[in-house]
């Protein structure tokens, strides 16, 4: 199709990377909302700083199927500060560009991981991610 | 590929009897129909054949007949026409919460240039409830405006009562009846103004046509020259007039309702059947016997066009995501579909050439996609 | 019968080349561009390489080009654009006499609704003063509009200085090309807004474009869907927008003035030669190529063309009796004429298909019909 | 040509009848003006009440030219009392009918045939038709 994605957003949509839920993960993340029509969810896996496994759901467009796919290839196996330093514009190059009225979903990928995170260091050292503030809180929390 | 579409509602292809018709103005007749000379003169013959035909569609006599460029100026030009011809009266307007946004966006505008308008709200089948209408007209009231059928849930509105309304008031109504032309039968519908486009019944695009009643009181949107009897100006688009007039007459021997009819209901029976967890947006029988308007809960629609489009499959959705707004549309919302059922939106329509292999493929196509999008999704 | 079309400036043939460009949008790719899915994309990717070819044509960049339903359109987007969009900061517009009525009756519109419009003056050739443009600017003025060249008397306007007056005082400058695009050169001329329309340069009618430079400020004219980047709404004509953009290429590849500007010449001596006691109207050289218009004194502009149109050859004047008024065009009264003079103006416009022959064609019909006429008339 | 005009019209405007000037006339009349791009004027030849002779000359559209010429043909040969009483609906009918915006060439037949009339009964009784106005006067006159 010669539509609004490239050929590696399409790729990613299609056949998306670490789709799926861990079953008690270390750490949840989810942003976006159902009004703005994209929700993002990121559970991670973390050994010795590293996140060793991640997997996530989407209910969203193309672009934010795809940024979330890329995200999570993109981070797995990496240190947590690697995660950290990801931000929106890496995962939109590496798609090899988003149409201009799709970079929020790359801005809710990047937030994703990071909640995710922020979540595990809650759960292991009390405080989270030191100023750290998804876009816009979820309307409702599927927390398991 | 097989390729099917599903989409008539946003436009449908030019019918080639439409196109034969078209083809001699472009180079052969292609004069001025201003012009006294001979070259003019058989264009402006042309273009009057073309009105006497689009006026028959609708039981309109031919000097009732504007052409435009489209549905949108049509209901921008009956909308200003009549808001700046009558402010004197007032300067208030009724609409509804689901019109066009060719017609709510222009109320927005005046509404910016000191106008009230008023938006009477809709059931949750997207019926407009007259006695709400009557309700809201004051003696300031200058213009009611609602549309026929509603173009993505497809709801067609009790125009003749509300037109009724409105006259009895003395206030000028105006319905855009973009979807309904040429699909199924109008009647004038007793209003002052309609708004019709041609390329929404196999017609071209960029030509459409204004319905003004005699003696209705408006100023013209175009200004210039004294083309349209003074009311448009602006060189007449004679190829496309041309082919608007031919549709109109293909259309008024050939409304394919009973056809379309059947397909949809197979359509909507075959969806619900096969795909757990869908609704029905729009009313179950007060419905363009080409609309098909389904949400699927869970997931989200623009993943569902690409996915369907990857398969060959046209169709459209009133997802956010598609109109490039961060809202999904105005209208899955005015019926009251909380936002993430709004965004789970599919709008299936169908037309002239659509068959029942269609349909049995879009019903083979959809739910394998649906299932797959509902197990990346995080809501249940 | 013989027939020599001498009417290009009231509309041109469609170009063989561009209405083969236009087919495959009417039935194949007959998609509409804001559909997501491939017939969408493929018709939105049609319309984008028109967009750069017709930003070409004029040096701009493609995202500066708005498509239109032709010069009036256009035209009446500029005026109202900007006069809606800048009002806060003042209500003067300052325009010519000699304008297309596409601009004077926006204007006129305008003047209704608490504007107030000054019209230059013109000399006895056509030509606006620039001098008279800045002495009329006020801290209130918040555009000019003037007319790239003259329709009816093909007079060039001294646009560049007077674009550069309107830059240095900060006022937006509009001009209407309609009359100039594809037929001579055109760079942008340091104007905020240009306005174009197809079918003067052998491109289909019911089409036409606003260049708008980037950072203007303005409103939208055509209010409703979120097209041509929400500048203005409504269904893209897609074979329109790809045959314009096809007429610009070609345009650019092919403008015939040196031709033309010759055939010209030598139909204007010929005229002169022939025919005692006429007046060309216009400037000599400041002129259109294709241009000629001249005024026969003692006769009537209709009678002149009605003979003309009997012996096949298409041609037109600025006589009340051609245009459904009563006063001559308010161009020539513009320049001087007396009335009965405007009266038996003759204005015959050369195209890519105007031969040597049909030049000699004219200059031998032509005579005796004056004189004819000239035998029944009671001036003298 | 299928233009504004119907064939009588055509017929007259392409040949017009009684075209021309009659010298030392009976009575002359003019109406119209440049302004609105009309000009007609008549000549008339009476005897006994009756017009034995007309010409006239006319600047202005199809439609003046015509007119001009059904309204002579209509009023040779016939008494003074049958001139007076032609009306611009009688000329504009005889022609097959008019274009509305073209009607008031109409008038202006009807008035050259009154105002030449006017001259007449001035230069023979020494006062004109009674309450005979033509709607608009010429700018210039061009008696001999
Ligand atoms: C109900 C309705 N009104 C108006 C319009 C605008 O028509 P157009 O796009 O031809 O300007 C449309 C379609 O786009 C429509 O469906
Ligand atoms: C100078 C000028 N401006 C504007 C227009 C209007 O263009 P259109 O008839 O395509 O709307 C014309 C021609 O009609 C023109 O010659």
């Amino acid at each position: 199709m010669a539509g609004p994605y490239s050929e590696k957003v399409m790729d990613h949509f299609m056949h998306p990377r670490n789709v799926g839920v861990i079953e008690n993960p270390d750490g949840i993340g989810q942003v976006g909302n159902p009004v703005c029509g994209d929700i993002m969810k990121m559970y991670i896996n973390v050994k010795d700083n590293v996140i060793t496994d991640i997997k996530f759901q989407t209910f969203g467009c193309g672009a934010a199927i795809s940024t979330s796919s890329m995200a999570t290839e993109m981070i797995k196996g990496k240190s947590l500060n690697d995660a950290l330093a990801l931000t929106n514009k890496a995962v939109a190059e590496a798609l090899g560009g988003l149409p201009a009225v799709k970079m929020h979903c790359s801005v809710l990928a990047e937030e994703a991981v990071k909640s995710a995170i922020d979540d595990y260091l809650k759960k292991t050292t009390g405080t989270g991610l030191p100023g750290f503030k998804p876009h816009e809180e979820p309307l409702e929390k599927h927390e398991h | 590929m097989k390729r099917v579409y599903l989409d008539y509602a946003a436009t449908t292809p030019t019918h080639p009897d439409v196109l034969a018709e078209m083809q001699p103005y472009f180079f052969l007749k292609f004069g001025n129909p201003s012009s006294i000379h001979q070259f003019g003169q058989e264009a402006k013959a042309a273009i009057e054949t073309a009105r006497e035909k689009t006026a028959k569609l609708i039981g309109a006599s031919a000097d009732e007949i504007v052409f435009t460029s489209g549905g949108t100026e049509s209901d921008n030009f009956a909308i200003e026409g009549i808001a700046f011809a009558n402010e004197k009266k007032g300067k208030h307007i009724i609409t509804s919460k689901i019109e066009h946004h060719a017609v709510s966006e222009c109320c927005e505008f005046l509404a910016k240039r000191g106008f009230t308008i008023t938006h009477i709200p809709v059931d949750k089948f997207g019926l407009v409830d007259p006695e709400d209408v009557k309700k809201t007209i004051t003696d300031k009231t200058i213009l009611i405006s609602i549309m026929h059928a509603n173009n993505e849930i497809g709801t067609i509105e009790p125009i003749a009562e509300i037109a009724g309304i409105a006259k009895e008031k003395g206030v000028y109504f105006h319905t855009d009846a973009v979807q309904t032309a040429g699909h199924i039968p109008i009647n004038k519908l007793n209003a002052d103004l309609i708004s019709f486009s041609a390329h929404k019944f196999y017609g071209p695009k960029g030509i459409g046509a204004l319905y003004i009643k005699k003696g209705t009181r408006m100023v013209s949107f175009l200004h210039g020259g004294a083309q349209e009897k003074n009311r448009r100006a602006s060189t007449e688009n004679v190829p496309g007039i041309v082919g608007m007039g031919k549709a109109c007459e293909l259309a008024q021997n050939d409304m394919a309702i009973e056809k379309e009819t059947i397909l949809r209901d197979k359509l909507i029976k075959g969806l619900f059947d096969q795909i757990p967890e869908i609704v029905l947006n729009g009313h179950p029988t007060l419905r363009l016997p080409n609309n098909v308007n389904i949400s699927i809960k869970h997931i989200e629609g623009e993943s569902i066009l690409i996915n369907l489009d990857l398969m060959g499959i046209a169709a459209s959705s009133g997802s956010a995501c598609t109109s490039g707004s961060l809202d999904p549309s105005h209208v899955l919302m005015a019926i009251g579909l909380a936002h993430e059922v709004a965004h789970g939106s599919l709008r299936l329509t169908l037309g002239k050439y659509t068959t029942d292999d269609d349909i049995i493929y879009l019903l083979e196509t959809l739910p394998p996609i649906v299932k797959k999008l509902r197990a990346m999704s995080p809501l249940k």
